[in-house]
């Protein structure tokens, strides 16, 4: 059953050196304050699974918390390359990061597998690509009915799910709206799941076939307005494109890196901690 | 702006969006892609139903997306559904008939990279952003197409990697793998237009841009590109065609500060 | 891409005698009135298939439209049994009625499959069931990653799937909303698709989530007011359980069963005539 | 009204009740479970979550629903999801705590018959409706309790068809089937409760209802019954009990013009 805490509380409970831990967003609602709490608690060895890593895991991964990707597509949208993601995979730095890929619907179809209780996925996957080869994780298996050789793959099961929502009710029911993306199989396929949420309201007014988490398969929900800051949150803000640029240049060097999440994640309390103070210093002009 | 009146890579995204017949579902992938949709859906094929992978089905965008994910193609869709469902019900379904894909590097055959350049898979010189949709989208379209700008670099003898592919060599491969698309079938270029060989699959130089010589492609092929024996010239941008692309760009700068294309 | 139709030209034109077709919906938006005009049209040879045949498959196979029913419960909701059903399978009558069972999970998944071109879905199913016995459709596959032995059961691709839905608009898009079902798969699963509908409107009003069937994917829509009685249509209209109840007492008798289905389906044109027909004879009284 | 105070068919819905626990996950038949679990929800149990297969979550519904799928479960409902995903995100994913089911027949071991009685699977002599939901239930649900009147028609010593059971013979069976639940545990009856003996799952009267003696219990079941060492006795309705049963089938009554359960 859904408690309700801090996000501190709920990163300093939930989330262990070592999990596999996936904070899921498809190019909305990506859940940033959480990402960021976990680099706060300096959370080391973390197997990062995302579709889609962008800069919070280009964050996570260049301060340390990551010895693993699972990814199928990693960049900053609408701008380009992950910086510390890159410099992690060519050089080490700052460890030495081990990386699993796949495709969209490969992952995708893992994630299914995993909030179906099933321990892999079937697909029409990867014709004619290199993937296969250099990673064992894709196989095949044949129809029994048609002889026809399909691409299996395992489910996907994190130790803990974060993901960002719009709204959650006294109750702790939570609401996703627009490009619900990946996030309720990322939440039904973990052991654990912490929701971060815009507000917490009396009545979700969800329409009635809405994507709804309800109370009893979430873990935590934590109150953090604006926590998918610089990306968007449908209904509340639009995505921080001039943040998105900017994090090109903060990125590009392991100084400019390092100096900038000092300053503006691990020497603030919290979200709305950080949020003034990225917005005293780089006039970054958040829409939330 | 070039005295032709327009830019290799406004030529690029109409004679894209050229390609793209009214009805026809297209899956769509970000940057050059969604701006020649995009092109099409505004000028001659109103109907055209644009898929994005981020779950909207009949997107229909007053400004480009900068993301694949952007709230305006969940606002201005038929339906907007969860990522596993766009890839298993409407990818993986068969209701796709074009996917319209970016890249980083091809070969003669269509087959995309954007894994891994130079080095090894594990420590490469330079690391991609990975494979995305683009796997299935080239096994799962009836056909695809490939929209990218001409250069050594991009158009390759090896790839480094085989990203995507669409396709296995060999006569009954596909039947095997149960493939029911064409895989890559066009690739719309700054310079002109090739396409696949429906016998060998590989790409044939059938189209040239207004001006462009068989030698400035040969020039920016890296590989020995077969030529078709009567070549045709692209029709030249209407002023329609070119108003229209660059309202869409103007509305796009005006709402996120940038095109999202490469210029 | 959709045209509009009259519900006898969408029959004549997309369902044809052998077809395997699927008129579906899990007790909500039964899709009666298209099952009605199927009989009129004297379907032959049919196979059916429905994870919950009701009362319109009874009258459909009562009338011999079927020879093969493909299912996983069938009865009369929350009265009992269908009597031209059992005596099908019990005596043959009016045709030998071949059955292929499987367990709702299952059916489900092989709908699945179907919308998404798999040939073979996979499950945890029939533990300790005699099921797999008596249906050589149900058989076993081992997870290439951990060894388990799951069931594998055949995709589900109909001929024709036709489903009753609240709203069209002028385009063809199709808004179900309520009790969803099985109608999408059921309907992404199969080669043609008819959709009868409440209204069309001008606009569906569509929630940004909702379940929505673009007019691309469907063959054929028809405005059947009242298309899904004696079932309901939530927002529109409630179950008819006085019909239900009636349904028992007219099927029991094969002699009561023709004639009634003579009188009110055989001998009227479409179905609103129908609905006027059983009114003034029965007293049913619809909320429709 | 028999001088109890309250029929064999109050007490079992009573009884059945009384074993869900309060926040408790229940995958609910139509029927007596139904009405079991609702008068529950609406006793000592407020949070108990209740999920039809019609893919309503949530469920709190004010009269009792005569179909699975009413549209009274989807208005009380936190969520509606589709069937496939009722099947395979909520009850094979594990998320079931307890499967509420009904049956025509069951035997020592709690397995369940809704398919044939008499003759044989081609050529039944009564055809039922057959299995539903419930062989992926058994096997999902953390727990079955089976809730059904007894007769001899109805408790046997062999099931006519195996419809569905929960566990495969074999202390090793189940762990090869990836079986995660405990099958049916518990039989609530109009005379008792039986529950399964956790080594051999064969069901032991554990329980009489108030008057009930353990001959007409013997008497009504088609095998040799096991029986308890020291038996319980299933404490009497209490008003509150009674009553809010009783407003509730009164509730059903009135909106739907029966209760929807066996009287």
């Amino acid at each position: 059953m859904a408690v309700f805490e801090s996000l501190r509380e709920a990163v300093a409970t939930l989330v262990h050196d070592g999990d596999t831990a996936a904070l899921e967003g498809f190019t909305h609602l990506i859940p940033f304050a959480a990402g960021h709490e976990v680099i706060r608690q300096r959370r080391r060895g973390l197997t990062l699974v995302r579709m889609t890593p962008d800069l919070i895991y280009d964050q996570m991964i260049g301060m340390g918390c990551a010895s693993r990707l699972v990814f199928s597509w990693g960049g900053n949208p609408g701008v380009g390359s992950l910086h510390r993601f890159r410099d992690a995979v060519q050089t080490g730095w700052p460890l030495p990061l081990e990386i699993e890929e796949h495709s969209h619907a490969d992952m995708a179809a893992r994630y299914q597998a995993g909030a179906s209780g099933l321990p892999f996925a079937v697909m029409r996957g990867y014709v004619g690509s290199d993937l296969p080869k250099f990673n064992k994780r894709i196989q095949s298996i044949t129809c029994p009915f048609t002889g026809e050789v399909l691409t299996a793959t395992p489910a996907l099961s994190p130790d803990v799910t974060i993901i960002h929502a719009q709204k959650a009710d006294r109750k702790g029911n939570v609401l996703i709206y627009g490009i619900i993306g990946i996030q309720k199989e990322a939440a039904l396929a973990a052991k654990r799941v912490i929701v971060t949420v815009e507000e917490i309201v009396d009545d979700l007014q969800a329409p009635m076939n809405a994507c709804v988490l309800p109370a009893w398969v979430v873990s935590c929900i934590c109150e953090v307005p604006g926590g998918a800051h610089p990306s968007y949150a449908h209904g509340y803000y639009k995505r921080d494109n001039a943040f998105c640029k900017a994090w090109d240049v903060i990125s590009r060097e392991r100084e400019t890196f390092l100096a900038w999440m000092n300053r503006h994640v691990l020497s603030t309390a919290d979200f709305a901690e950080y949020r003034r103070s990225i917005a005293a210093d780089l006039r970054v002009t958040s829409n939330a | 702006m070039p005295e032709t009146g327009y830019s290799p890579t406004e030529i690029m995204t109409i004679a894209a969006a050229r390609k793209l017949q009214n009805g026809t579902v297209c899956f769509v992938g970000i940057g050059l892609p969604s701006a020649a949709a995009n092109l099409a859906r505004i000028t001659h094929a109103p109907d055209v139903v644009l898929i994005y992978e981020s779950g909207t089905i009949g997107a229909k965008p007053d400004v480009l997306p900068l993301s694949i994910g952007d709230g305006e193609l969940a606002e201005t869709a038929d339906s907007v559904v969860s990522v596993p469902e766009i890839f298993r019900y409407w990818l993986q379904g068969g209701r796709v008939d074009v996917g319209f894909l970016g890249a980083a590097q091809i070969d003669k055959f269509g087959r995309i990279n954007t894994t891994v350049i130079g080095g090894t898979y594990d420590a490469p010189r330079v690391r991609l952003p990975g494979a995305g949709g683009a796997p299935e989208i080239a096994t799962a379209a009836k056909e695809v197409a490939i929209i990218l700008k001409q250069s050594k670099r991009a158009f390759v003898e090896k790839l480094d990697f085989v990203t995507s592919s669409g396709f296995i060599e060999g006569s009954s491969g596909n039947q095997q793998a149960g493939v029911r698309g064409r895989g890559p079938t066009t690739v719309i270029t700054d310079l002109g237009i090739m396409v696949s060989d429906p016998a060998t699959r590989e790409l044939v130089l059938t189209t040239l841009h207004p001006g462009v010589t068989v030698e400035q492609v040969k020039e920016t092929t890296g590989w020995n590109l077969r030529i078709a024996a009567n070549l045709e010239i692209t029709p030249k941008p209407s002023a329609g065609e070119l108003s229209a692309l660059r309202d869409l760009h103007a509305r796009t700068v005006a709402a996120h500060g940038c095109t999202g294309c490469p210029e």
